[in-house]
Protein backbone atom coordinates (compact mmCIF):
# COMPACT_ATOMS: atom_id res chain seq x y z
CA UNK A 1 0.00 0.00 0.00
CA UNK A 2 1.29 3.04 -0.88
CA UNK A 3 0.85 6.21 1.56
CA UNK A 4 2.86 9.41 1.44
CA UNK A 5 3.78 10.61 4.59
CA UNK A 6 4.41 14.74 5.22
CA UNK A 7 5.07 16.13 8.55
CA UNK A 8 3.67 19.87 8.73
CA UNK A 9 5.05 20.81 11.98
CA UNK A 10 3.21 18.56 14.70
CA UNK A 11 1.09 16.93 12.27
CA UNK A 12 1.22 13.90 9.69
CA UNK A 13 -0.34 13.82 6.71
CA UNK A 14 -0.67 10.26 5.22
CA UNK A 15 -1.84 10.62 1.53
CA UNK A 16 -2.86 7.01 0.12
CA UNK A 17 -1.54 6.79 -3.73
CA UNK A 18 -4.22 4.41 -4.28
CA UNK A 19 -7.42 4.23 -5.23
CA UNK A 20 -9.52 1.40 -2.87
CA UNK A 21 -8.97 0.74 0.83
CA UNK A 22 -10.98 -2.64 0.89
CA UNK A 23 -10.32 -5.89 2.21
CA UNK A 24 -7.57 -7.11 0.10
CA UNK A 25 -5.39 -4.25 1.25
CA UNK A 26 -6.74 -3.57 4.45
CA UNK A 27 -3.83 -5.23 6.20
CA UNK A 28 -1.18 -3.96 4.17
CA UNK A 29 -3.02 -0.44 5.06
CA UNK A 30 -2.63 -0.65 8.37
CA UNK A 31 1.02 -2.01 8.57
CA UNK A 32 1.92 0.99 6.35
CA UNK A 33 0.22 3.44 8.97
CA UNK A 34 1.43 1.53 11.65
CA UNK A 35 5.61 2.05 10.79
CA UNK A 36 5.24 5.43 11.70
CA UNK A 37 4.25 5.38 15.16
CA UNK A 38 6.57 1.91 16.34
CA UNK A 39 10.16 3.28 15.05
CA UNK A 40 9.60 6.92 13.59
CA UNK A 41 13.48 8.29 13.67
CA UNK A 42 15.40 5.57 13.24
CA UNK A 43 17.29 7.33 10.54
CA UNK A 44 16.98 11.02 9.68
CA UNK A 45 17.98 11.73 5.75
CA UNK A 46 18.83 15.22 5.88
CA UNK A 47 18.58 16.38 2.35
CA UNK A 48 20.84 19.03 1.13
CA UNK A 49 20.03 19.29 -2.60
CA UNK A 50 18.96 22.89 -2.19
CA UNK A 51 21.52 23.87 0.12
CA UNK A 52 24.30 26.10 -1.73
CA UNK A 53 26.11 27.39 1.47
CA UNK A 54 26.21 26.21 5.49
CA UNK A 55 28.68 28.39 7.95
CA UNK A 56 29.95 27.21 11.52
CA UNK A 57 26.26 28.20 12.81
CA UNK A 58 24.55 25.94 10.65
CA UNK A 59 27.33 23.46 11.16
CA UNK A 60 26.52 23.59 15.23
CA UNK A 61 22.77 23.40 14.41
CA UNK A 62 23.17 19.86 12.29
CA UNK A 63 25.18 19.16 14.88
CA UNK A 64 22.99 19.92 18.04
CA UNK A 65 19.91 18.52 15.86
CA UNK A 66 21.84 15.20 15.73
CA UNK A 67 23.15 15.03 19.87
CA UNK A 68 19.29 16.00 20.57
CA UNK A 69 17.66 13.05 18.56
CA UNK A 70 20.16 10.50 20.12
CA UNK A 71 22.03 7.30 19.95
CA UNK A 72 18.98 5.48 18.60
CA UNK A 73 18.83 7.84 15.09
CA UNK A 74 20.97 7.90 12.52
CA UNK A 75 21.25 11.69 11.09
CA UNK A 76 22.68 11.08 7.98
CA UNK A 77 23.47 14.28 5.29
CA UNK A 78 22.39 13.87 1.00
CA UNK A 79 23.32 15.64 -1.41
CA UNK A 80 26.37 18.31 -0.65
CA UNK A 81 27.38 21.34 -2.73
CA UNK A 82 30.86 22.15 -3.02
CA UNK A 83 30.80 24.88 0.17
CA UNK A 84 29.12 22.47 2.56
CA UNK A 85 31.41 19.74 1.70
CA UNK A 86 33.85 21.85 2.13
CA UNK A 87 33.16 22.89 5.34
CA UNK A 88 32.73 19.24 6.67
CA UNK A 89 35.65 18.52 5.40
CA UNK A 90 37.81 21.56 6.83
CA UNK A 91 36.19 20.79 10.28
CA UNK A 92 36.42 16.98 10.21
CA UNK A 93 32.57 16.99 10.61
CA UNK A 94 33.08 14.54 7.33
CA UNK A 95 33.79 12.07 9.79
CA UNK A 96 30.97 12.26 12.26
CA UNK A 97 28.16 12.28 9.71
CA UNK A 98 27.12 9.58 7.16
CA UNK A 99 27.54 11.26 3.61
CA UNK A 100 25.04 10.44 0.23
CA UNK A 101 25.46 11.85 -2.59
CA UNK A 102 21.37 11.97 -2.93
CA UNK A 103 18.50 11.51 -0.54
CA UNK A 104 17.82 8.23 -3.26
CA UNK A 105 21.16 7.17 -2.41
CA UNK A 106 21.07 7.25 1.11
CA UNK A 107 17.14 5.29 0.97
CA UNK A 108 18.37 2.72 -1.20
CA UNK A 109 21.67 2.23 1.30
CA UNK B 1 19.33 14.43 -7.70
CA UNK B 2 23.03 13.80 -7.34
CA UNK B 3 25.05 16.92 -7.22
CA UNK B 4 28.83 16.00 -9.15
CA UNK B 5 31.65 17.17 -6.19
CA UNK B 6 33.53 20.19 -7.20
CA UNK B 7 36.13 19.76 -9.61
CA UNK B 8 40.12 19.77 -7.63
CA UNK B 9 41.19 23.36 -7.34
CA UNK B 10 44.75 22.57 -8.38
CA UNK B 11 43.57 23.18 -11.93
CA UNK B 12 44.57 26.52 -13.89
CA UNK B 13 42.22 29.28 -13.47
CA UNK B 14 41.78 32.57 -15.55
CA UNK B 15 43.12 35.12 -13.76
CA UNK B 16 41.08 37.60 -11.89
CA UNK B 17 39.95 40.92 -13.17
CA UNK B 18 42.21 42.41 -11.42
CA UNK B 19 41.39 45.69 -9.43
CA UNK B 20 37.99 45.18 -9.49
CA UNK B 21 36.69 46.23 -5.81
CA UNK B 22 33.33 46.45 -4.32
CA UNK B 23 32.34 48.05 -1.15
CA UNK B 24 29.40 48.11 1.46
CA UNK B 25 28.00 49.34 5.11
CA UNK B 26 25.77 47.39 6.73
CA UNK B 27 23.60 47.47 9.87
CA UNK B 28 24.63 44.87 12.59
CA UNK B 29 22.13 42.43 12.11
CA UNK B 30 22.72 38.54 10.57
CA UNK B 31 20.41 39.20 7.90
CA UNK B 32 22.08 41.90 6.67
CA UNK B 33 25.21 39.75 7.13
CA UNK B 34 23.39 37.05 5.12
CA UNK B 35 22.44 38.66 2.19
CA UNK B 36 26.01 40.51 1.77
CA UNK B 37 27.49 37.76 1.32
CA UNK B 38 25.01 36.52 -1.25
CA UNK B 39 26.18 39.64 -3.26
CA UNK B 40 29.72 39.11 -2.96
CA UNK B 41 29.41 36.20 -3.87
CA UNK B 42 27.60 36.89 -7.27
CA UNK B 43 30.83 39.68 -7.40
CA UNK B 44 32.90 37.11 -7.18
CA UNK B 45 31.66 34.65 -9.91
CA UNK B 46 31.54 37.58 -12.33
CA UNK B 47 35.04 38.57 -11.59
CA UNK B 48 37.07 35.20 -11.17
CA UNK B 49 36.76 32.01 -12.76
CA UNK B 50 37.80 30.59 -9.99
CA UNK B 51 34.89 28.59 -8.19
CA UNK B 52 36.72 27.48 -5.16
CA UNK B 53 37.97 31.00 -4.06
CA UNK B 54 34.65 32.10 -4.49
CA UNK B 55 33.86 29.31 -2.15
CA UNK B 56 36.68 29.89 0.09
CA UNK B 57 35.79 33.39 0.24
CA UNK B 58 31.98 33.24 0.86
CA UNK B 59 32.76 30.32 3.56
CA UNK B 60 35.37 33.48 5.25
CA UNK B 61 32.94 36.51 4.98
CA UNK B 62 30.44 34.82 6.63
CA UNK B 63 32.18 33.81 9.74
CA UNK B 64 33.69 37.03 9.86
CA UNK B 65 31.16 39.51 9.35
CA UNK B 66 28.97 36.87 11.77
CA UNK B 67 31.51 37.39 14.46
CA UNK B 68 31.14 41.04 14.70
CA UNK B 69 27.49 40.69 14.82
CA UNK B 70 27.58 38.45 17.77
CA UNK B 71 30.84 38.92 19.57
CA UNK B 72 31.66 42.85 18.85
CA UNK B 73 28.13 43.67 18.86
CA UNK B 74 27.12 41.87 21.16
CA UNK B 75 23.57 40.60 19.52
CA UNK B 76 22.41 43.78 20.17
CA UNK B 77 21.47 45.12 16.39
CA UNK B 78 23.27 48.49 17.07
CA UNK B 79 26.31 49.28 15.00
CA UNK B 80 27.58 49.68 11.49
CA UNK B 81 30.04 47.38 9.38
CA UNK B 82 31.35 48.35 6.40
CA UNK B 83 33.19 46.00 3.71
CA UNK B 84 35.79 46.07 1.55
CA UNK B 85 36.59 43.85 -1.13
CA UNK B 86 39.78 44.28 -3.95
CA UNK B 87 40.33 41.65 -6.75
CA UNK B 88 44.17 41.68 -6.70
CA UNK B 89 46.94 39.22 -8.67
CA UNK B 90 47.68 37.00 -5.31
CA UNK B 91 43.63 36.58 -4.69
CA UNK B 92 40.79 38.48 -2.68
CA UNK B 93 41.89 41.39 -0.65
CA UNK B 94 38.72 41.97 2.82
CA UNK B 95 39.12 44.55 4.87
CA UNK B 96 36.56 45.11 7.55
CA UNK B 97 35.89 47.96 10.00
CA UNK B 98 33.32 47.98 12.88
CA UNK B 99 32.88 50.38 16.34
CA UNK B 100 32.12 46.88 18.92
CA UNK B 101 34.16 45.91 21.39
CA UNK B 102 37.55 45.61 21.07
CA UNK B 103 39.13 42.15 20.50
CA UNK B 104 39.35 40.80 23.75
CA UNK B 105 43.23 41.12 24.51
CA UNK B 106 44.00 42.77 20.94
CA UNK B 107 44.67 39.12 19.28
CA UNK B 108 41.98 37.53 17.08
CA UNK B 109 41.24 33.98 18.66
CA UNK B 110 43.48 31.39 18.11
CA UNK B 111 40.72 29.23 16.64
CA UNK B 112 41.59 25.71 17.57
CA UNK B 113 39.94 22.83 15.66
CA UNK B 114 37.21 21.75 18.29
CA UNK B 115 37.74 17.56 18.59
CA UNK B 116 35.60 15.75 16.78
CA UNK B 117 36.16 11.87 17.52
CA UNK B 118 34.80 11.81 21.35
CA UNK B 119 30.84 10.42 22.13
CA UNK B 120 27.82 12.16 20.52
CA UNK B 121 27.17 14.01 23.63
CA UNK B 122 30.36 15.87 23.65
CA UNK B 123 30.69 16.71 19.75
CA UNK B 124 31.44 20.29 19.30
CA UNK B 125 27.83 22.55 18.29
CA UNK B 126 30.03 26.21 18.00
CA UNK B 127 33.27 27.38 18.19
CA UNK B 128 34.56 26.44 14.66
CA UNK B 129 34.78 30.17 13.24
CA UNK B 130 37.68 31.08 13.97
CA UNK B 131 39.24 27.96 12.71
CA UNK B 132 37.91 28.61 9.41
CA UNK B 133 38.74 31.92 9.14
CA UNK B 134 42.47 31.05 10.40
CA UNK B 135 42.84 27.91 7.65
CA UNK B 136 41.72 29.85 4.95
CA UNK B 137 42.71 33.22 5.71
CA UNK B 138 46.11 34.20 4.92
CA UNK B 139 48.04 37.44 6.24
CA UNK B 140 45.51 38.27 8.83
CA UNK B 141 45.73 41.31 10.81
CA UNK B 142 44.14 43.37 13.58
CA UNK B 143 44.32 46.46 14.65
CA UNK B 144 42.12 48.54 16.89
CA UNK B 145 42.01 52.63 16.38
CA UNK B 146 40.33 54.95 18.59
CA UNK B 147 37.11 52.94 18.78
CA UNK B 148 37.31 51.50 15.45
CA UNK B 149 38.04 47.69 14.84
CA UNK B 150 40.11 47.39 11.79
CA UNK B 151 41.07 43.31 10.32
CA UNK B 152 42.52 42.48 7.25
CA UNK B 153 43.10 39.13 5.95
CA UNK B 154 43.38 37.85 2.07
CA UNK B 155 42.18 34.76 -0.10
CA UNK B 156 44.87 33.44 -1.91
CA UNK B 157 44.15 32.72 -5.56
CA UNK B 158 45.10 29.65 -5.00
CA UNK B 159 45.57 26.83 -2.73
CA UNK B 160 42.22 25.43 -1.38
CA UNK B 161 43.90 25.74 2.44
CA UNK B 162 46.43 25.20 4.86
CA UNK B 163 47.29 21.74 5.20
CA UNK B 164 44.50 20.24 7.80
CA UNK B 165 46.93 19.75 11.26
CA UNK C 1 13.22 27.93 7.57
CA UNK C 2 11.60 25.22 4.93
CA UNK C 3 11.98 21.83 5.76
CA UNK C 4 9.97 19.05 3.35
CA UNK C 5 9.69 15.82 5.63
CA UNK C 6 8.54 12.59 3.92
CA UNK C 7 8.62 9.48 5.93
CA UNK C 8 9.69 6.41 3.99
CA UNK C 9 8.90 3.08 6.52
CA UNK C 10 11.47 3.72 9.39
CA UNK C 11 13.24 6.49 7.91
CA UNK C 12 12.32 10.48 7.79
CA UNK C 13 14.14 12.39 4.95
CA UNK C 14 14.28 16.51 5.66
CA UNK C 15 14.65 18.17 2.61
CA UNK C 16 16.08 22.05 3.75
CA UNK C 17 14.02 24.33 0.53
CA UNK C 18 16.05 27.11 1.27
CA UNK C 19 19.64 27.73 -0.03
CA UNK C 20 21.77 28.28 3.12
CA UNK C 21 21.38 27.15 6.39
CA UNK C 22 23.93 30.30 8.18
CA UNK C 23 23.64 31.85 11.43
CA UNK C 24 21.10 34.22 10.48
CA UNK C 25 19.10 30.91 9.76
CA UNK C 26 20.57 28.38 12.28
CA UNK C 27 17.39 28.96 15.37
CA UNK C 28 14.84 28.20 12.83
CA UNK C 29 16.36 25.01 11.23
CA UNK C 30 16.78 23.77 14.58
CA UNK C 31 13.45 24.59 15.84
CA UNK C 32 11.79 22.86 12.42
CA UNK C 33 13.99 19.62 12.90
CA UNK C 34 12.83 19.63 16.46
CA UNK C 35 8.96 19.92 15.97
CA UNK C 36 9.68 16.41 14.81
CA UNK C 37 10.77 14.80 17.44
CA UNK C 38 9.15 16.52 20.36
CA UNK C 39 5.11 16.16 19.34
CA UNK C 40 5.33 13.85 16.29
CA UNK C 41 1.74 12.24 16.34
CA UNK C 42 -0.21 15.10 17.55
CA UNK C 43 -2.44 15.05 14.57
CA UNK C 44 -2.80 12.22 11.53
CA UNK C 45 -4.30 13.38 8.74
CA UNK C 46 -5.43 10.98 6.32
CA UNK C 47 -5.99 12.42 2.99
CA UNK C 48 -8.22 10.57 0.94
CA UNK C 49 -8.03 12.46 -2.36
CA UNK C 50 -7.37 9.64 -4.34
CA UNK C 51 -9.40 7.01 -2.71
CA UNK C 52 -12.57 5.90 -4.79
CA UNK C 53 -13.26 3.31 -2.89
CA UNK C 54 -13.94 1.57 1.19
CA UNK C 55 -15.27 -1.25 2.16
CA UNK C 56 -15.83 -2.23 5.70
CA UNK C 57 -12.38 -4.13 6.21
CA UNK C 58 -10.93 -0.82 5.17
CA UNK C 59 -13.27 1.67 7.42
CA UNK C 60 -12.08 -1.79 10.19
CA UNK C 61 -8.23 -0.67 9.61
CA UNK C 62 -8.74 2.68 10.09
CA UNK C 63 -10.66 2.52 13.16
CA UNK C 64 -7.77 0.13 14.43
CA UNK C 65 -5.27 2.62 13.61
CA UNK C 66 -7.09 4.94 15.17
CA UNK C 67 -7.14 3.18 18.40
CA UNK C 68 -3.78 2.41 18.26
CA UNK C 69 -2.26 5.88 18.26
CA UNK C 70 -4.46 6.62 21.29
CA UNK C 71 -6.01 9.08 23.00
CA UNK C 72 -2.94 11.96 21.93
CA UNK C 73 -2.93 11.73 18.63
CA UNK C 74 -5.98 13.15 16.57
CA UNK C 75 -6.94 10.80 13.31
CA UNK C 76 -8.80 13.03 11.19
CA UNK C 77 -10.18 11.99 7.23
CA UNK C 78 -9.64 14.59 4.35
CA UNK C 79 -10.92 14.99 1.24
CA UNK C 80 -13.61 11.81 1.01
CA UNK C 81 -15.25 10.47 -2.50
CA UNK C 82 -19.40 9.78 -2.50
CA UNK C 83 -18.82 5.50 -2.13
CA UNK C 84 -16.23 6.86 1.26
CA UNK C 85 -18.80 9.58 2.47
CA UNK C 86 -21.66 7.07 1.95
CA UNK C 87 -19.75 3.88 3.96
CA UNK C 88 -18.83 6.27 6.94
CA UNK C 89 -22.57 7.84 6.90
CA UNK C 90 -24.30 4.61 6.94
CA UNK C 91 -22.11 3.25 9.62
CA UNK C 92 -22.79 6.62 11.88
CA UNK C 93 -18.35 7.00 12.06
CA UNK C 94 -19.03 10.37 10.04
CA UNK C 95 -19.59 11.18 14.29
CA UNK C 96 -16.55 9.42 15.35
CA UNK C 97 -13.36 11.16 12.66
CA UNK C 98 -13.27 14.53 12.49
CA UNK C 99 -13.69 15.05 8.24
CA UNK C 100 -12.39 18.26 6.29
CA UNK C 101 -12.91 19.32 2.69
CA UNK C 102 -9.33 18.54 1.84
CA UNK C 103 -5.59 17.91 3.50
CA UNK C 104 -4.71 21.76 3.09
CA UNK C 105 -8.16 22.53 4.62
CA UNK C 106 -7.46 20.38 7.70
CA UNK C 107 -4.03 21.85 8.09
CA UNK C 108 -5.38 25.13 7.75
CA UNK C 109 -8.16 24.28 10.48
CA UNK D 1 -8.32 19.66 -3.71
CA UNK D 2 -11.32 19.36 -2.18
CA UNK D 3 -13.58 17.26 -4.12
CA UNK D 4 -17.35 18.02 -4.41
CA UNK D 5 -19.37 15.95 -2.84
CA UNK D 6 -21.98 13.65 -4.95
CA UNK D 7 -25.33 15.57 -5.80
CA UNK D 8 -28.22 14.53 -4.16
CA UNK D 9 -29.44 10.76 -5.39
CA UNK D 10 -33.57 12.19 -5.05
CA UNK D 11 -33.40 13.74 -8.76
CA UNK D 12 -34.33 12.01 -11.30
CA UNK D 13 -31.77 9.63 -13.35
CA UNK D 14 -32.21 8.52 -17.03
CA UNK D 15 -33.33 4.33 -16.49
CA UNK D 16 -30.72 1.95 -16.75
CA UNK D 17 -30.37 0.14 -19.79
CA UNK D 18 -32.59 -2.67 -19.30
CA UNK D 19 -31.70 -5.99 -19.10
CA UNK D 20 -28.39 -5.81 -19.54
CA UNK D 21 -26.16 -8.36 -17.70
CA UNK D 22 -22.83 -9.57 -16.57
CA UNK D 23 -21.78 -12.92 -15.45
CA UNK D 24 -18.85 -13.79 -14.30
CA UNK D 25 -16.40 -16.73 -11.92
CA UNK D 26 -13.66 -15.48 -9.98
CA UNK D 27 -11.49 -17.96 -7.53
CA UNK D 28 -11.77 -17.21 -3.83
CA UNK D 29 -9.67 -14.33 -3.45
CA UNK D 30 -9.86 -10.77 -1.74
CA UNK D 31 -7.70 -9.69 -5.00
CA UNK D 32 -9.65 -11.43 -7.09
CA UNK D 33 -13.37 -9.73 -5.75
CA UNK D 34 -11.62 -6.44 -5.97
CA UNK D 35 -11.07 -6.36 -9.46
CA UNK D 36 -14.47 -8.06 -10.21
CA UNK D 37 -15.91 -5.22 -8.27
CA UNK D 38 -14.25 -2.88 -10.38
CA UNK D 39 -15.01 -4.00 -13.44
CA UNK D 40 -18.86 -4.04 -12.21
CA UNK D 41 -18.70 -0.57 -11.03
CA UNK D 42 -17.33 0.14 -15.03
CA UNK D 43 -20.43 -2.00 -16.37
CA UNK D 44 -22.94 -0.20 -14.25
CA UNK D 45 -21.48 3.42 -14.79
CA UNK D 46 -21.57 2.35 -18.68
CA UNK D 47 -25.39 0.78 -18.49
CA UNK D 48 -27.08 3.44 -15.71
CA UNK D 49 -26.46 7.63 -15.35
CA UNK D 50 -27.23 6.69 -11.64
CA UNK D 51 -23.83 7.33 -9.44
CA UNK D 52 -25.68 6.67 -6.51
CA UNK D 53 -27.12 3.53 -7.27
CA UNK D 54 -23.46 2.18 -8.93
CA UNK D 55 -21.90 3.66 -5.51
CA UNK D 56 -24.92 1.63 -3.78
CA UNK D 57 -24.07 -1.48 -5.72
CA UNK D 58 -19.80 -1.30 -5.51
CA UNK D 59 -20.57 -1.47 -1.69
CA UNK D 60 -22.73 -3.84 -1.45
CA UNK D 61 -21.14 -6.59 -4.20
CA UNK D 62 -17.77 -6.06 -2.08
CA UNK D 63 -19.42 -6.72 1.15
CA UNK D 64 -21.14 -9.58 -0.39
CA UNK D 65 -18.14 -11.19 -2.56
CA UNK D 66 -15.67 -10.51 0.63
CA UNK D 67 -18.03 -12.54 2.73
CA UNK D 68 -18.02 -15.36 1.05
CA UNK D 69 -14.30 -15.74 0.60
CA UNK D 70 -13.63 -14.68 4.03
CA UNK D 71 -16.55 -16.96 6.21
CA UNK D 72 -17.83 -19.34 3.86
CA UNK D 73 -14.56 -20.53 2.30
CA UNK D 74 -12.89 -19.02 5.65
CA UNK D 75 -10.21 -17.45 3.68
CA UNK D 76 -8.32 -20.69 2.52
CA UNK D 77 -8.43 -19.63 -1.10
CA UNK D 78 -9.75 -22.60 -2.52
CA UNK D 79 -13.10 -22.54 -4.10
CA UNK D 80 -15.15 -20.73 -6.94
CA UNK D 81 -17.66 -17.79 -6.63
CA UNK D 82 -20.53 -17.03 -9.35
CA UNK D 83 -21.58 -13.62 -10.00
CA UNK D 84 -24.42 -12.26 -12.49
CA UNK D 85 -25.84 -9.12 -12.43
CA UNK D 86 -29.30 -8.48 -13.99
CA UNK D 87 -30.13 -4.24 -15.04
CA UNK D 88 -34.12 -4.28 -14.39
CA UNK D 89 -36.87 -1.58 -14.41
CA UNK D 90 -37.07 -1.44 -10.45
CA UNK D 91 -32.68 -1.34 -10.16
CA UNK D 92 -30.07 -3.76 -10.03
CA UNK D 93 -30.37 -7.97 -9.40
CA UNK D 94 -27.60 -9.86 -7.71
CA UNK D 95 -27.09 -13.38 -7.32
CA UNK D 96 -24.18 -15.43 -6.08
CA UNK D 97 -23.25 -18.81 -5.99
CA UNK D 98 -20.69 -20.50 -4.24
CA UNK D 99 -20.12 -23.60 -2.71
CA UNK D 100 -18.67 -22.98 1.01
CA UNK D 101 -19.74 -24.27 4.56
CA UNK D 102 -23.53 -23.01 5.19
CA UNK D 103 -24.52 -19.64 6.85
CA UNK D 104 -25.15 -20.87 10.20
CA UNK D 105 -28.57 -21.69 11.24
CA UNK D 106 -29.39 -21.41 7.63
CA UNK D 107 -30.24 -17.79 8.44
CA UNK D 108 -28.27 -14.48 6.99
CA UNK D 109 -26.70 -12.69 10.01
CA UNK D 110 -29.07 -9.98 11.12
CA UNK D 111 -26.64 -7.07 10.79
CA UNK D 112 -27.13 -5.15 13.87
CA UNK D 113 -24.99 -1.38 13.29
CA UNK D 114 -22.06 -1.94 16.41
CA UNK D 115 -22.45 1.16 18.70
CA UNK D 116 -19.98 3.96 17.72
CA UNK D 117 -20.46 6.30 20.55
CA UNK D 118 -18.36 4.56 23.48
CA UNK D 119 -14.89 5.25 24.14
CA UNK D 120 -11.95 5.63 21.80
CA UNK D 121 -11.01 1.48 22.96
CA UNK D 122 -14.43 0.40 22.41
CA UNK D 123 -15.57 1.59 18.63
CA UNK D 124 -15.87 -1.46 16.71
CA UNK D 125 -12.68 -2.31 14.22
CA UNK D 126 -15.15 -4.85 12.16
CA UNK D 127 -18.93 -6.04 12.08
CA UNK D 128 -20.21 -3.56 9.77
CA UNK D 129 -20.04 -5.85 6.98
CA UNK D 130 -23.71 -7.26 7.07
CA UNK D 131 -25.38 -4.34 8.61
CA UNK D 132 -24.41 -2.41 5.49
CA UNK D 133 -26.01 -5.58 3.34
CA UNK D 134 -29.10 -5.15 5.24
CA UNK D 135 -29.61 -1.95 5.30
CA UNK D 136 -28.92 -1.11 1.48
CA UNK D 137 -29.94 -4.38 -0.33
CA UNK D 138 -33.77 -5.06 -0.77
CA UNK D 139 -35.47 -8.62 -1.39
CA UNK D 140 -32.69 -10.45 0.41
CA UNK D 141 -33.13 -14.24 0.28
CA UNK D 142 -30.66 -17.33 0.87
CA UNK D 143 -30.71 -20.64 -0.02
CA UNK D 144 -28.63 -23.46 0.52
CA UNK D 145 -29.25 -26.33 -2.44
CA UNK D 146 -26.97 -29.58 -2.11
CA UNK D 147 -23.94 -28.11 -1.84
CA UNK D 148 -24.65 -24.80 -3.00
CA UNK D 149 -25.03 -21.61 -1.35
CA UNK D 150 -27.28 -19.42 -3.42
CA UNK D 151 -27.81 -15.37 -2.17
CA UNK D 152 -29.96 -12.80 -4.20
CA UNK D 153 -30.62 -8.99 -3.31
CA UNK D 154 -31.38 -6.57 -5.20
CA UNK D 155 -30.43 -2.87 -5.00
CA UNK D 156 -33.42 -0.52 -5.75
CA UNK D 157 -33.06 2.30 -8.68
CA UNK D 158 -33.51 4.91 -6.46
CA UNK D 159 -33.73 5.56 -2.12
CA UNK D 160 -29.84 5.76 -0.88
CA UNK D 161 -31.09 3.82 1.77
CA UNK D 162 -33.53 2.84 4.49
CA UNK D 163 -33.68 4.74 7.74
CA UNK D 164 -31.17 4.76 9.48
CA UNK D 165 -32.63 3.77 12.53
N1 LIG E 1 35.07 39.91 16.18
C1 LIG E 1 35.19 39.47 17.45
N2 LIG E 1 35.24 40.35 18.44
C2 LIG E 1 35.35 39.90 19.70
N3 LIG E 1 35.42 38.59 20.06
C3 LIG E 1 35.38 37.67 19.13
C4 LIG E 1 35.24 38.05 17.76
N4 LIG E 1 35.24 36.92 17.04
C5 LIG E 1 35.34 35.88 17.91
N5 LIG E 1 35.41 36.31 19.16
C6 LIG E 1 35.56 35.42 20.36
O1 LIG E 1 36.18 34.19 19.92
C7 LIG E 1 35.39 33.05 20.25
C8 LIG E 1 35.50 31.97 19.16
O2 LIG E 1 34.79 32.37 18.01
P1 LIG E 1 34.27 31.32 16.94
O3 LIG E 1 35.39 30.40 16.60
O4 LIG E 1 33.65 32.06 15.81
O5 LIG E 1 33.17 30.44 17.68
P2 LIG E 1 31.67 30.78 18.08
O6 LIG E 1 31.33 32.13 17.54
O7 LIG E 1 30.92 29.67 17.40
O8 LIG E 1 31.65 30.70 19.58
C9 LIG E 1 33.99 33.57 20.44
O9 LIG E 1 33.23 32.79 21.33
C10 LIG E 1 34.23 34.99 20.96
O10 LIG E 1 34.38 34.97 22.38
N1 LIG F 1 -21.24 -15.63 3.58
C1 LIG F 1 -21.16 -16.02 4.87
N2 LIG F 1 -21.11 -17.31 5.18
C2 LIG F 1 -21.04 -17.70 6.48
N3 LIG F 1 -20.99 -16.82 7.52
C3 LIG F 1 -21.01 -15.52 7.28
C4 LIG F 1 -21.10 -15.05 5.95
N4 LIG F 1 -21.09 -13.68 6.01
C5 LIG F 1 -21.02 -13.36 7.31
N5 LIG F 1 -20.96 -14.42 8.10
C6 LIG F 1 -20.89 -14.37 9.58
O1 LIG F 1 -21.49 -13.15 10.02
C7 LIG F 1 -20.59 -12.36 10.82
C8 LIG F 1 -20.81 -10.88 10.56
O2 LIG F 1 -20.27 -10.50 9.28
P1 LIG F 1 -19.86 -9.01 8.93
O3 LIG F 1 -20.97 -8.11 9.37
O4 LIG F 1 -19.45 -8.95 7.51
O5 LIG F 1 -18.63 -8.68 9.86
P2 LIG F 1 -17.09 -9.11 9.74
O6 LIG F 1 -16.92 -9.91 8.50
O7 LIG F 1 -16.38 -7.81 9.75
O8 LIG F 1 -16.87 -9.94 11.00
C9 LIG F 1 -19.21 -12.85 10.45
O9 LIG F 1 -18.30 -12.66 11.52
C10 LIG F 1 -19.46 -14.32 10.12
O10 LIG F 1 -19.41 -15.10 11.30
Amino acid sequence: MAITKTIHGTTLVARVEESRIDAAGAVAFKDEMMAFKTAPQHRIILDLENVEFLDSSGLGAVVSVMKAYGEETSLELAALSPVVEKVLRLTRMDKVFKIHNSADTALAA
Amino acid sequence: MARAFSANPQSAHPMPTAGAELSRTIGSHLGEVRDLVAKVRLFLDQHTGNPDLCQRTEIVLAELLNNIVEHAYREEGAGRITLRIVLCETGVRILTEDTGDPVPGGVLPEGLLPATDGSLSSLPEGGFGWFLLRNLAHDLSYERDADTNRIRLTLPYSGDSKPNT
